[in-house]
């Protein structure tokens, strides 16, 4: 046993800038397949919170909005009622045109586009939350054109382009984790067939004097797996330092911030990391078991 | 404890069989020169009786094994009952004279304190003691063959095989290695010895088996090296 | 000669699993690089496009504003003969409130803003050109609160946000283009130590006859050489797609239209594909040529 | 043609020198016959010789060169003028038998269609005709060690260093291998072999040089192997 992992390290250090090579391989690919499970997983948050706060808006016409601070007038309570009836619905809220204008300077604050809006071009809205988010376009049906109701907006469509920019963003670090995932396995596989070609002669000659292929072969597969698992921890560093350095300042920089969750610190090691341990781990021995079995004779 | 049953072994590149019909038996205990002519095959047949390669035709015998049909994982065991020195050395170059002995006794899984006492007496036995920590790679030929030859002995095989171990060697030192071959012989091995040297085939007066151009040519139970030159 | 290619290639052929892992490594990471150089380029030209759009703009007051259409009012008249004087100032526009309403409604066509803005809302604005677009605060001291005037806005600030965000796009690129290179690197370098290695003892034996140095060593660094130039046309061919596939998409996509102006074929491959050959070639030439100095000893 | 002044070799991991003071000359066109017993130095003289290593103390000379103190890029140069059989054959292992003597002749320059009609004629000097597209893997020692004559000798060499060429072939073939040195040696090469057969030694009457623990111990322009065993 001892003489297996001597062999093992033997063989890293004996060829360290090829080990390096292959480690950081393994970690960039790595890496970028953990960039696109946190894109996924931003994804799925953006959803969350997104559903959350979306909601269909029912905006009241201009009579209503000026005369009714808490939708006593009956039109406004006819029409709330008849959507809390509604079992697509599971909740309404009222907002009036003045708490309107407080959340619109909140936004835009320090906005151009704050000193072309006064209160009076803003409508009070009734804010419908759905129990099925998806089936918002049967309340717009409903409601558009009752009287007291200037519009019907679900708020849906437009955080699609969010969602549509974020799936290309995953789209292309997995795109780009699948080629360096290959090169990467090539490299193992590759690292492995030259352990065992530089060592063929000296294998040969364990094999003559009656080690097992066990034996000799074993190292080879420490080595593979070494190597995942390293490149696994500098994946997940180099993810740590990526989120920090740049994708904190990117989410919370003007143009994306409110619009996309910053990514937590604990899905990258929670969810992320053990995958990247798992994955690097598993491909590591079944490309070195695969690689002996096929390319290694002796 | 060692049968050839009609072996023919053609390489693939090769038209000529390098064996052709060869039978032989060789008892437990004996000490068997083999000889011919380069090329006629003599390294073939070790190759054989090690699995290192397999007969075409016929069936090769070890002790109790089939050695051509062995199951390849049963092999390692095999080998482990042999003595191998091979006519170019086959030391493994990164590591000591010492380790390369220990080598053997590590496969069959000896404890390290064993090993520990083993290895030098051997290294005493052909002359190397002083040589111990030296890579193969600083060793001269001599001295080489003789590390080969400590490393096949030092496992008490049931077999040696010898591929010309005194090819490299002065008239001296060869009749040391041929005293200790000698020795090992009376420990109840049986030794196989390849070889071109007429003095030492003439000198000792053993059984002789004569290869020529793989063929049985001759098989003499106290023979001379032959009548040429 | 022909036996210097003859090895170059056998050697490239020996081990094509490596050679192949070596190309795909170094091509992405030319790619990357490539990717950060587009960032670059796109940066030149967005800052291009946004510098002959950024203005100072001169927002005149509620009277004048819905009096003038054609800044024939001594107030705005006299302001903008003020403007031109100004060497800082190269050009001046006017633009009346209904002009500013049909540019708003170009923009945000489709968009649910549009409903909250009326022409009424708009003010008639100078649109002031900058000789120099980074001296546009000193206009707007100057012009702040002076008769007619509404506010003074440097719209240069605005647009910073986009740039921090190619900015971190293209650091972010070029950090992984480093990692990736010093990978690349590696591996070419290991990769002819490698074949070195394998084939010492033949080059040893070569030498030995009488080989020189020379003749023994060029086919490593044509090896080298082939990888570097293969991996700049396979990452000038990655970009190609990189483009068609994922930044048209997405650069095309809603939530980044017309700020980011799209990637040309043209910059692809007349201005980044030629340096990344040269890039590759040199840097291989280069590592290749270290190694066989550094550790290739026979 | 080659003169040895006071040389003394020490490896570094070794405490003894492997050389110690010797002096030799040989004239062009000897031939002469190096022996001495197992790790008496003769390989490392001849290392000497085709600048493999260099001397701790004293000077080599062959032909006009001091090899000890030869540029790095001049000793292609040395060696394309010398030809070498070594010990452990030294072939190229992924060229076959034909390509491995052609080297010699790619190596100094020569032009395609010489080396095209050179390389046959020499493999038939040395009876390997037939084996001209094996791998040296597929050869048998003593053919393995004619393809490395055959080597040494295509380019017509100043030189030639034998490092006992014929430890690993029978009576027979080694009578044809030093028929073939001295053939070679009577073209006016300078032939230096090392080697252990008392029988060529005694039986050729050439110079004898002996080594023993590193040092000259007899020089005799007529010699034989020496009156041990
Ligand atoms: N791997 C191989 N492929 C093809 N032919 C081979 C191979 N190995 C040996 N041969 C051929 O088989 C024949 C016998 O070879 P072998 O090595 O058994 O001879 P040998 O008796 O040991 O000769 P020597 O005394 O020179 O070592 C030779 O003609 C040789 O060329
Ligand atoms: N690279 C080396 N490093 C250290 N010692 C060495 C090295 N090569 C040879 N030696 C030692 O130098 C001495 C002379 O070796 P050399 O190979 O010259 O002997 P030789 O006369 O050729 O012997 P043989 O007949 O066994 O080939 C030996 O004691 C050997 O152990
Ligand atoms: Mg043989
Ligand atoms: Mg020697």
């Amino acid at each position: 046993m001892l003489f297996v992992w001597r062999e093992a390290f033997a063989g890293l250090r004996r060829n360290l800038t090829m080990s390096i090579a292959m480690v950081i391989t393994t970690a960039i690919s790595l890496g970028l397949l953990g960039a696109g499970l946190l894109a996924v997983r931003t994804i799925d948050r953006t959803e969350d919170l997104y559903y959350s706060l979306i909601a269909v808006q029912v905006a009241l016409d201009e009579p209503t909005s000026a005369a009714d601070p808490d939708c006593s007038s009956p039109v406004c309570a006819g029409l709330r009622d008849e959507l809390e009836a509604n079992p697509l619905v599971s909740g309404v809220e009222y907002e009036s045109r003045d708490a309107a204008f407080e959340r619109f300077q909140r936004i835009y604050a320090g906005q151009s586009i704050l000193q072309l809006v006064r209160p009076q071009s803003l409508p009070a809205t009734l804010r419908v939350t759905m129990a099925d988010p998806l089936r918002g376009t049967e309340i717009v049906e409903q409601f558009t054109g009752r009287p007291g109701v200037r519009n019907v907006v679900d708020q849906r469509s437009t955080v699609q382009d969010l969602f549509s920019f974020l799936g290309s963003v995953r789209n292309a670090t997995f795109g780009l984790a699948v080629v360096q995932a290959l090169a990467a396995l090539l490299l193992i596989s590759n690292t492995i067939q030259l352990s065992a070609f530089t060592r063929r002669t000296e294998v040969g000659i364990m094999r003559l004097v009656g080690a097992t292929r066990w034996y000799t072969q074993v190292p080879f597969l420490i080595e593979a797996v070494v190597t995942g698992l390293v490149g696994a921890v500098l994946a997940t560093g180099g993810l740590v330092l990526g989120k920090i350095f740049f994708l904190d300042r990117l989410l919370s920089g003007r143009l994306l911030a409110n619009t996309i969750p910053p990514v937590g610190m604990s899905d990258l090691l929670l969810y992320v990391a053990p995958v990247l341990v798992v994955v690097g781990a598993v491909i590591a021995t079944l490309t070195g078991y695969a690689t002996l079995r096929l390319y290694v004779r002796t | 404890m060692i049968r050839l049953e009609n072996v023919t072994k053609v390489y693939p590149t090769s038209t000529r069989p390098a064996l052709d019909d060869v039978s032989v038996e060789v008892e437990r205990g004996e000490f068997v020169f083999l000889i011919g002519p380069s090329g006629s095959g003599k390294s073939t047949l070790l190759r054989l009786l090690l699995r290192e390669d397999v007969p075409n035709e016929g069936n090769v015998w070890v002790a109790n094994w089939n050695v051509g049909r062995l199951a390849s994982r049963r092999v390692p065991r095999l080998r482990q009952r042999m003595g191998v020195v091979f006519q170019d050395f086959r030391l493994l170059p990164n590591k000591t004279v010492a380790e390369n002995v220990a080598f053997a006794l590590e496969v069959i899984g000896k404890p390290r304190h064993t090993i520990r006492t083993v290895v030098p007496e051997v290294l005493d036995l052909v002359n190397l003691a002083g040589k111990a920590d030296r890579m193969p790679s600083e060793l001269s030929g001599g001295e080489a063959q003789r590390v080969a030859i400590a490393r096949a002995f030092v496992n008490r095989p049931l077999v040696l095989l010898a591929d010309e171990p005194t090819g490299n060697l002065d008239p001296e030192t060869s009749t040391g290695i041929m005293t200790l071959l000698e020795r090992i012989n009376r420990t109840g091995t049986t030794v196989v010895m390849a070889t071109h040297d007429r003095q030492i085939v003439d000198s000792m007066r053993r059984r002789v088996v004569e290869l020529s151009s793989g063929k049985l040519a001759r098989d003499d139970s106290r023979g001379v090296y032959g009548t040429g030159r």
